[in-house]
């Protein structure tokens, strides 16, 4: 048991970490807000040439031939740089292309030139093998050619122009592109039963893995500001009012950390309790992105409110991720009904 | 201890509400500074023209000359008429005016407080640098004396409606000796001077209220200083008494509506599990009574306020408490209805505009930090009214 | 309007005050935490002497004659010192007895020498005008010749000889005698229709005084020991995390104390939305009291903890007057019903 | 980042359950002090007759010289079984043991480790003053050095055990010259000496657990000091992070057994509506579920916390984050269960009767408190880990 990354994982998100440092900073975010898609296709390519679509795809199919560990370090980082693009459904869809058998839309996705946004289906909503019906929430999916949809029997593919008419939809963040589709009828292009492999679970423990980034760089934030900020002829950190904030966002992202750590392997070594660990990493991440995000802004006081200050990106992310794969009342439902963990 | 308004105060509350009623704008507010500046000024000229500005100010300056309680009746009936928050008059009638009126010379009294509740001037503040926020005393705008003129270099940030403003309520470093609270002067600052320089900061929820303010050797006669040069800290203090003051009645009012509302909409919408009304869920329910019985208490602790300033005759630090209780709540409230509303609170809608509760979600962020933190709250409650060390 | 207590408002309980920081110290809690009844009998003639069981009985049938405003003012003052012994059930019998015209009783109440304890039904359990049926939870009622019912139709008078078999529980709170009185079917020797005078709201806004009395007395125990004990060389109370909880709890007990007042006079002037601000009264305080007896333990560190210090006295108080005439959820769930308030 | 165990981790631990199950102490547990030194020594003894005392302590001492995962291991099993907390044993195991080994002299380990593993002795605490909590380096308990012995005089305060316990680790004062936390020695006293009075201190629960501790003239040999004199400041540090390293491990098992009773309480007993099971609230349902949620990834930090330990090799400042969340969730399981108790919460059941919510509500304000306050956990947090300005 050593529930910590390894030298050899720590290397593989390396060389991503720099990446997203350099051709994805959160600035970007800002500069594209006007744009139709949020992240441009240059940094999208360099994350293909990277491996990033394919660190958990099998090696003779293309992939780096890693696990979900990985992946959630991965994910972790882009969390961290709250990096735009549909990077959570693109790599399920790559999982669910794997598990289908379809090698060429694998190398496609593996190569960048898939892209494949997220589709949330509404309430009274349905989707089988055969067709999605009924009204959907798209994320980051208009300018992709698919749409992934995480439904309780299973993972279904759509093509993004079967949907009918799209409505783009102001969006809270201005890195996610929003929009909704009504009225779908449209044919299921690929189908994965949902016993056959948990990918939803996997979202979860990769959207997990998206807020404790955040929750981990607003703590970074916050501690760099109060460490440099005078006010008072002294740095603003030796107020205990910031101090124990920022203690108490070291404790919050610790522990989503290791949460999510815990899932990770439990769902890679199909832990009977993987679901449970799941849904637990999702909302621990999510309080504690939550409750760091918010500290940050405050730290930072009138600077925390300004859009040219990173902390609003943090705030508004969390939101979204919050809302993806079902909330917190919807997992604490599933986590009190669940046998208890092992 | 009474809830009792006399004959006079009700039917004082009467002819508000009528008036109120009779004559508030009925066009559509704008959303861009010059044109809230041409309409809050078009209907305070309407409130003066109707008699009904400046509740509490002296009839010598325009005002009406009543009690802190017919003040209270005005801010209620104005908050339930669902009016639109002073805005662009907040510094001039909240700040500058009382600031003014207990601490200016006569000749500037007379020139500056009847325009104010005229609506023929917008003021704005000029308080806090980039390097003096909860610090404000180590501001560093600079103002040289140069004959019968200040000279003032520097920067201001935080200034709502500075692009528009007529005139300003300026703090500057006039002397560098002694503690950094001596030193600093109160002036008025001609907004339409060479040398400022505005640019909007556009903030967390995407508008652009706020500006910095650059002052490249703005001169300002020295008659425009308020108190004397070198004696602003305590002029600046009192102007901050008096926004800790009745200022949150109108907005204690507005959070009550706007917690009937989720209260509303929590009955038409259906809740997270999909299937009963948001307001079927035990735990939104729970939070949705609290935000009710939190609102009440509020009020309860604003008639508190506004009989024990009828008692002392000034605001006391108090105020802090009724502060640092309101912003967080607003908070909360906010951050209740994107609970209610779930994955529909994703979509931007402007604060602005009805039902646009995912821009005040992220309007409410600035609640706790402009006007002096919550930190700076509780240091003052603990400090002052409590009287712990420092 | 001035929603503070005049200076006569503040005439009538200064003595009561004074008589209770005299006679019915706190100490006297733990001295007598062994016997039968938590109040001694000289300091409950006491209480009568002073007038305090009458305090709102009209001056014709002996008392002073003034209102639930005047009352509330007294049950703060007890609520300060965890005082102990069925005030509250005691002062609301004298109120029944006065409005079903029973003037012995009211005398034998203002006189001190009937003592009336309080009982609440247990789920199940039923009163109306003729009799109680069921089960019985009863406060400070063993030594006590009547208890109070409080039931949805109306209140209720019964003599406690009449309950058969009483047990004994052990208390949380030493300040407070509590037993249980099993399958009862007993007769009510008087009765007063909830429609004729809404007692039970009266007895909200009085348990929410005691509980406003308790916040404050916590938040001036903690900021009279952030000023005077020592750490590092320095008052505790430097430290914002000792001064901001000081403020915190400064808040909480304003707010209980201006909520209070808002629902004595709601009750007194029979506003409309009378009940909603005695439910909300008793809410607001509870919380203050929950919140300040918490953080004073804390406060008071070590100290805090001990049997000696008062800090646990309020904590096991609070939690006696959250479960009285309802707990938190009961009201929240008539708050939120309830029309918006006037 | 695995969850495996080897062949030999999980041969290991179905051992441990084995021997456990077979010979775990079947009568009741004594609630008063001196009971409890005999059933918590009688029970060491047993472990430690089995081969299974100090699982991770060196074999030179008795110990089984395994891993911190075996320890791991062996804490769960412990806390599964439902084993009763180590109380009497906690001192000697987690506090005097640890340093010893690291801090102590040969002849000082020879004499005092093998008893502590082989329940013969019982050890006590002695750092805590009235007047020096939270800031421990202000203790003022003086001791002489006359010959070759301290003479030791003063009062300490929160020691568990202290009127059945064998030895103390205890702090005192040898010079008053230089900063506050040079010229204190960390000293072994033997509890049985002359001049030792000690009056236990009642508690909020009502229970006596605690005790204060008075020295008259106790005199102690020079050759009980650990380290040196006037150096023990580094050692009563070193036996701190002992305290805050796996020592939580058990009782976050526990805790996680705690949240799972209280959800079995939940649907058996009805909710506050007086209709539907407790469980049906959502409310309570969702703290429920936040409780499992929560203390599964207090398991999955301590965890970390092992294998950060496992790589570095001393326990770091990291244990400040598992005890702060650990004690502050402790308190809110606590609540939780009052608030669904509702009004039978009122009956006072001790902690150490299965049911006896109650009790476990009061004992649990001492959480936050002792073993440093929360206040105290996040000062080293953020001057240690996360390297803030002090």
């Amino acid at each position: 048991m050593d529930l910590l990354p390894s030298a050899d994982q720590q290397d593989v998100v390396r060389a991503a970490a720099d990446f997203l440092a350099q051709e994805m900073p959160r600035d970007r975010i800002r500069q594209r807000e006007a744009e139709a898609s949020s992240v441009d296709a240059a940094a999208w390519t360099g994350c293909a040439d990277l491996g990033l679509f394919g660190l958990s795809v099998p090696e003779e199919l293309g992939g780096a031939g890693f696990g979900v560990e990985e992946e959630a370090l991965l994910f972790r980082e882009l969390g961290r740089h709250v990096a735009p693009g549909p990077f959570l459904s693109t790599v399920l869809a790559a999982q669910l292309a794997v598990a289908i058998g379809d090698a060429d839309l694998v190398a496609s996705i593996v190569a960048g030139k898939t892209t494949v946004g997220l589709a949330a289906l509404r309430a009274g909503s349905t989707v089988d093998e055969d067709r999605v019906r009924g009204d959907l929430d798209l994320i980051d999916a208009v300018e992709a050619p698919l749409v992934l949809l995480l439904g309780p029997a299973g993972a279904a593919l759509v093509e993004t122009g079967q949907l009918g008419a799209v409505q783009t939809v102001p969006s809270i963040d201005p890195g996610v592109r929003l929009a909704t589709a009504t009225g779908v009828d449209a044919p299921v292009s690929a189908w994965l039963p949902a016993a056959t492999r948990p990918l939803y679970l996997r979202g979860l423990v990769l959207a997990a893995a998206l807020l404790v980034g955040i929750a981990e760089a607003c703590r970074d934030a916050s501690t760099e500001y109060a460490k440099t900020r005078e006010q008072f002829g002294r740095p603003i950190g030796v107020n205990q009012a910031v101090k124990h904030r920022c203690a108490d966002m070291a404790v919050q992202a610790e522990l989503g950390m290791a949460q999510l750590y815990f899932a990770a392997v439990s769902l890679a070594s199909g832990r009977p309790d993987a679901e449970l660990q799941a849904r637990t990493a999702k909302v621990v991440a999510a309080h504690a992105a939550t409750v760091n995000a918010a500290s940050n802004v405050q730290v930072h006081g009138g600077m925390g409110y300004t859009w040219e200050n990173d902390a609003h990106l943090f705030v508004k992310r969390v939101e979204v991720l919050e809302n993806l794969l079902g909330g917190r009342t919807e997992h604490l439902a599933e986590i009190v009904a669940l046998p208890a963990p092992q | 201890m009474d809830l009792d308004f006399s004959a006079d105060q009700r039917d004082f509350r009467d002819q508000v509400r009528t008036w109120l009623h009779e004559n508030k704008p009925r066009d559509e507010r704008p959303r861009a500074a010059a044109g809230i500046r041409e309409y809050d000024l078009a209907w305070q000229r309407t409130q003066f023209e109707g008699g009904w500005a400046g509740i509490s100010w002296p009839t010598e300056y325009g005002g009406r000359g009543l009690s802190l309680i017919d003040q209270l009746i005005w801010f209620e009936e104005y908050g339930r008429a669902g009016l639109p928050s002073v805005d662009a008059n907040f510094v001039g009638l909240n700040h500058a005016g009382p600031t003014l009126m207990t601490r200016a010379r006569d000749e500037q009294k007379a020139q500056h407080l009847r325009p104010i509740l005229a609506g023929e001037v917008v003021w704005c503040q000029g308080f806090s640098e980039p390097g003096a926020g909860s610090d404000l005393a180590s501001l560093s705008a600079r103002a040289e004396i140069d004959g019968d003129e200040l000279v003032v270099s520097g920067q201001k940030i935080w200034t709502s409606f500075a692009h528009v403003a007529d005139w300003q309520e300026l703090l500057v470093r006039t002397s560098r000796t002694g503690s950094k609270h001596q030193g600093i002067t109160w002036v008025i600052c001609d907004m339409h001077s060479p040398g400022i320089d505005v640019r909007p900061i556009r903030t967390m929820d995407g508008e652009a209220e706020f500006c910095e303010v650059f002052y490249d050797e703005v001169r300002i006669p020295l008659s425009s200083v308020v108190g004397d040069v070198d004696q602003g800290w305590s002029v600046a203090m009192s102007t901050l008494s008096f926004e800790r003051g009745t200022a949150f009645t109108a907005g204690q009012v507005r959070l009550a509506s706007t917690v009937e509302q989720l209260i509303e909409l929590a009955r038409e919408r259906t809740g997270p599990d999909g299937r009963r009304p948001a307001i079927a869920d035990d735990e939104l329910a729970r939070r949705l009574a609290t935000a009710r019985a939190e609102v009440a208490a509020l009020r309860a602790m604003t008639y508190v306020g506004i009989s024990r300033s009828a008692r002392t005759g000034t605001p006391g630090p108090e105020g802090s408490i009724v502060k640092l209780y309101y912003s967080e709540m607003v908070k909360q409230v906010a951050r209740l209805a994107m609970d209610i509303l779930g994955p529909d609170g994703l979509r931007y809608v402007s604060r602005w505009i009805p039902g646009g509760w995912s821009g005040n979600y992220l309007y409410s962020y600035s609640q706790t930090i402009g006007g002096g933190t919550s930190e700076v709250q509780r240091n003052i409650i603990g400090d002052r009214i409590l009287g712990l060390p420092r």
